[in-house]
């Protein structure tokens, strides 16, 4: 045996501060996070993430599943970006089978992952306003995502868990309603997305809330892997939209949205713009949209090749990588999911120190994390 | 026209013909007591269902429509619910103080509703201090937060108390320095004889800017000294769970509940009381016609109307604002309210001085 | 005096940026049209579930009581949760040989995740999803349900009878 | 054929290289002992500067366990993979890369829960998902549970 073993202490507290556990339950972890926090009053010193309550084991399922059954897991990781989350999937897939998708398919598939980064991004913000204690957020959030939930429902069936998207192309066409519906959505959500800043962005109370907390700098979000929104809230541009495109997005012009502070405001005013620019992309994407093939011809059962392969998609929380190893049988012998929440979480440390107890719950909202994905 | 001290007065000669005068005395105190408590409990029922049905409207929502015609059951079927729920108790509480801290709040809200003037005629008493006896009974209230969040033993309840301990004692000053404006006013801190005083119009009419800019500061204070959000840092649902009352369920949570409710309706029936003239009919000297009509609504009507304008906007502003943090919720007391504040009394003793008012 | 004005000017901009807040919510407050809560139980005859919506997997039976499973097992072999069980047996056909044939096809609800893949890999498009969104039920032993109905028999089979 | 700057910067330290050519970029194979000093090398050489570790991942193949790191240089925008394998499979140990990305921390803790690989100089070495009384480590092929793990 190598290496040599270190004794090392770790201090949990000290003399004057005391240690609160907020979660699992706590309304404003979203989901069964813990987080154990030394406070000295009312000030954070160190906050210690405990994750685990929801580990499914999905890494472990993945290696008994096909390809195919493996989508419907992908869903239940980060379940609000389930098609992004999916169409990973299903493009490492088609890369190691090397099978060129339908044009349509691959348009459909980024106009789905656009609608679920504005619904995303809009269940954020409901929840957000929630956690700053501006509780009429919630419902003004869940009423406009109301209508995308519509969307996917009239055409994959479900609101939440699409398993829309599989390797090869689609589940099934879209339903016809797909693009009037989709374009009544843009017109609404225009007039209604200057309200979200009427009611929160610009208040006064909101801004001084959230401008200078939770700095993250550049470096910082770098060197721990901070990818997505929070991100490039800190100037990080991550946007594999932009640096890799995948599916439709070489077909469009994408503006990365950029913001250089680093704090919560600009988290938020970043998600609020990729809203923007998130129906600005559908709306190119439609006219683009042509006529048929939803799917490419597939075998009945998939073997990839044996090696490694790799894919990232940019879903609506960061960079999502799969790792998938194959050797040749119909499940994959290693499947690894990058998740953007593992690495956004464990920055909360080092945001929030020194910070109060209500920056602490801005902070973890403003980063938008989604347990299940860290977990998995 | 409506003068209840008609009505008390024939009670009080009926039961002198009747009874001897230690048991008139027992008698009117005893009916005094049941009305008044009565109407705290359907007081406190209307605004937990008005909040409801108010924060629902804004939130596109129907709200409470199953119990009863339009939900109005709702509150009595959720009170219900509560009295019959079991009474968790912490183990290493500090058992009598954690038993205590309820009865406190729920008795502080309920001392200071007596002094107020429903109507003419209508108060239980008219004490010649009154405004300074609201002022410090209402501070009582903070005594049983305080003792509910350090008997729980439990560090959200201590922490939740700690805040509200710190909100209160400040903002308690800018109350009673916006109060001050209109003692000034008057010379009077009898509520029936600020009243009457706001028979040619009211103060906040009469006494334009500086009243204008006290009355808002008193709409802010106490709105943060009842922890009503976006001062609600002392429960804070999404940061300490729900502060001082985390330990608290059945009848004592319910208690917590109702005196937050209540106090939200004293804030709201003193600022209306002592700003917008109370009981007080609107009236605009000159136009004796307006007058005559205004005097028709009964006054009953006038104060109630005016305390439920003032709970609505109370309860938008709970809908509408995140929540201060707490360094903010204290620099907005002490850098903003209490400096205007305090340039805003010199302001209006210059005013009274000189009588620039109407 | 110029720090006196921006403390002013700080205070009316505050001030403004909560009125506007403000304005919003009374604005939906006092506008009732906006209101998006439907009554459920009430509407239960309105309310109509998209063609699409994955309720609960059901298998299609014509008047003459027949529908069109086959017993492949496709299904119990693409389902991720095994919520698909399928019993066959050995059946005579009009030609005297023996078939294996579709007996009880088991349907545990509540381990289905409605990923939709038997019904797309179903290549006698024996089963389909319904609508029905209503799944809650007194007593697990429900969720388990046999989807062919009793005495149900093979189109194929109805049509050489 | 022309090298990559990352070619040079591992050659330059490991000559002797197996490099794994797959549909992904290009995959190094680097001893255990070595793997820090590599990606040492890979984040401080200035023509690389693989500043970000993207992921970390632990692998178990054809019986054999290993770690998989993605490195990501932000400024050049290069990808590079690097796989560790190890030949024992009872106490599998290598050095934290913690020290160089920060990142690190939780992603090894994470691999030493679920494949009980030990780092060494890690700051804190704990399981991160199971109960710290979990006997086993799940992700390994190896691993059985006759009761929650059923075989369809």
């Amino acid at each position: 045996m190598t290496g040599k073993v270190n004794k090392r202490e770790i201090l949990v507290e000290q003399n004057d501060e005391y240690i609160i556990n907020m979660g699992p339950q706590h309304p404003s972890t979203h989901g069964v996070l813990r987080f154990e926090l030394s406070l000295k009053g009312e000030t954070v010193q160190r906050v210690v993430p405990h994750c685990g309550y929801i580990h499914r084991g999905i890494e472990k399922m993945c290696e008994a599943n096909t390809y195919r059954q493996i989508i419907h897991l992908t869903d239940r990781m980060d379940y609000l970006s389930a098609h992004m989350n999916n169409e990973a999937l299903s493009l490492c897939v088609e890369k190691a089978l090397e099978i060129e998708i339908p044009q349509r398919a691959k348009i459909i598939r980024t106009i789905l992952a656009e609608l679920s980064r504005i619904g995303s991004h809009q269940l954020w913000w409901a929840a957000f306003g929630m956690d700053m204690g501006a509780l009429t957020t919630f419902f003004y959030g869940m009423r406009d995502r109301e209508m995308i939930l519509d969307i996917f429902e009239e055409t994959c069936g479900s609101r939440l868990l699409h398993s829309y998207i599989c390797p090869g192309g689609l589940m099934h066409d879209v339903h016809p309603d797909f693009v009037p519906r989709i374009k009544e959505f843009i017109t609404y959500f225009r007039n209604k997305l200057p309200e979200y800043d009427r009611l929160l962005s610009g208040n006064v109370i909101f801004t001084t809330r959230s401008k200078g907390i939770g700095k993250l700098s550049y470096e910082q979000a770098i060197n721990y892997g901070v990818t997505g929104p929070s991100g490039r809230g800190s100037g990080f541009s991550c946007d594999v939209r932009i640096h890799q495109p995948y599916s439709a997005y070489d077909l469009v012009e994408v503006n990365e949205q950029l913001r250089t502070e680093g704090d919560v405001y600009s988290r938020y005013m970043l998600r609020i713009d990729e809203m923007w620019e998130s129906m600005r992309i559908i709306e190119q994407l439609i006219e683009l949209l042509p006529e048929d093939g939803f799917t490419a011809k597939m075998k009945p059962v998939l073997k990839l090749p044996a090696g490694s392969y790799y894919q990232r998609v940019e879903t609506a929380r960061g960079e999502l990588g799969i790792y998938l190893i194959s050797d040749n049988e119909k499940s994959p012998a290693r499947l690894k999911f990058r998740s953007p929440n593992f690495s956004n979480l464990f920055v909360m440390d080092l945001l929030s120190k020194g910070h109060k107890i209500a920056d602490l719950v801005a902070i973890s909202g403003s980063l938008d994390l989604v347990i299940p994905d860290i977990d998995r | 026209m409506y003068d209840f001290s008609q009505l008390t007065q024939a009670i009080h000669l009926f039961l002198v013909q009747h009874l001897n005068s230690s048991s008139v005395a027992i008698v009117e105190l005893v009916l005094v007591g049941l009305l008044f408590l009565t109407m705290y409990a359907i007081l406190g029922l209307t605004l937990v269902y008005m909040e409801r049905k108010v924060c629902a409207f804004i939130q596109n929502r129907l709200g409470p429509n199953r119990v009863g015609p339009l939900g109005l059951l709702q509150t009595v079927a959720d009170l219900i619910k509560l009295l019959f729920k079991e009474l968790l108790m912490v183990k290493k509480a500090d058992k009598f103080l954690f038993n205590l801290a309820p009865f406190i709040v729920v008795i502080a809200s309920m001392m200071t509703i007596g002094a107020l003037p429903f109507a003419k005629g209508f108060q239980a008493i008219d004490l010649n201090i009154g405004l300074f006896y609201i002022i410090s009974i209402t501070s009582l209230g903070v005594l049983g937060i305080l003792l509910a969040g350090w008997s729980s033993n439990s560090k959200y309840s201590l922490l939740g108390a700690l805040r509200s301990g710190a909100q209160i004692i400040s903002y308690e000053l800018s109350v009673s320095l916006s109060l001050l404006s209109i003692i000034m006013f008057t010379g009077s801190m009898q509520l029936s004889v600020i009243v009457e005083s706001q028979a040619n119009g009211w103060w906040i009419f009469k006494g334009h800017i500086p009243v204008f800019i006290s009355f808002l500061i008193f709409l802010i204070a106490s709105t943060a000294e009842t922890n009503r959000g976006p001062f609600d840092i002392a429960e804070a649902e999404s940061e300490l769970t729900a502060g001082f009352h985390t330990e608290y369920s059945g009848i004592k949570f319910a208690f917590f509940f109702l005196a937050e409710y209540m106090n939200m309706f004293l804030s709201a029936a003193l600022a209306a009381t002592v700003f917008l003239g109370g009981w007080m009919p609107f009236h605009v000297s000159g136009f004796e016609g307006l007058n005559q009509v205004m005097d028709f609504i009964p006054p009953i009507v006038w104060f109630f109307g005016k305390t439920f304008t003032l709970i609505y906007v109370i309860m938008l502003f709970k809908w509408t604002f995140p929540r201060l943090r707490v360094d903010q919720l204290l620099t907005l007391e002490w850098k903003y309210l209490l400096p205007i504040n305090l340039v805003n009394t010199i302001v209006i003793a210059f005013v009274v001085v000189m009588g620039w008012y109407f | 005096m110029n720090g006196l004005l921006n403390y002013l000017k700080e205070i009316g901009a505050g001030i403004k940026t909560l009125l506007t807040g403000m304005r919003v919510t009374s604005g939906y407050f006092f506008s009732p049209k906006e209101i998006v809560t439907q009554k459920y139980p009430e509407n239960r005859d309105t309310l109509k579930m998209f063609d699409r919506f994955k309720g609960e997997l059901e298998m299609p039976h014509t008047a003459e009581n027949t529908h069109t499973c086959t017993g492949c097992g496709i299904c119990e072999n693409v389902c991720p949760n095994g919520s698909i069980q399928i019993l066959t047996h050995k059946k005579e056909n009009e030609e005297g040989k023996l078939v294996k044939q579709l007996h009880t096809h088991i349907y545990h609800l509540s381990m289905c995740t409605f990923c939709g893949l038997c019904v797309k890999n179903c290549p006698s498009d024996a089963i389909v999803f319904n609508q029905s969104f209503e799944h809650a039920v007194f007593d697990r032993q429900k969720l388990t349900k046999v989807l062919n109905k009793p005495g149900s028999i093979l189109k194929k089979e109805a049509k050489g009878l | 054929m022309e090298l990559s700057s990352t070619e040079i910067v591992i050659r330059g330290i490991l000559p002797q290289l197996t490099d794994q050519k797959a549909w992904i970029s290009t995959e190094w194979m680097i001893p255990a002992d070595s793997a820090l000093l590599v990606m040492t090398a890979l984040r401080n050489n200035p023509t690389t500067q693989y500043n970000m570790l993207v992921c970390e991942l632990g692998v178990d193949i054809d019986s054999k366990l290993g770690i998989v790191y993605h490195l990501r240089s932000t400024v050049y925008q290069l990808d590079c993979f690097l796989r560790v394998v190890f030949e024992e499979r009872n106490n599998p140990t290598i050095d934290s890369v913690t020290e160089l990305w920060a990142g690190a921390e939780f992603m090894e803790r994470e691999i030493f829960d679920l494949y009980g690989i030990q780092f060494t100089n890690h700051p804190n070495l704990k399981r991160l998902f199971l109960e710290d009384d979990f006997v086993g480590f799940p992700l390994r092929k190896d691993f059985a549970d006759s009761i929650n793990m059923i075989q369809l």
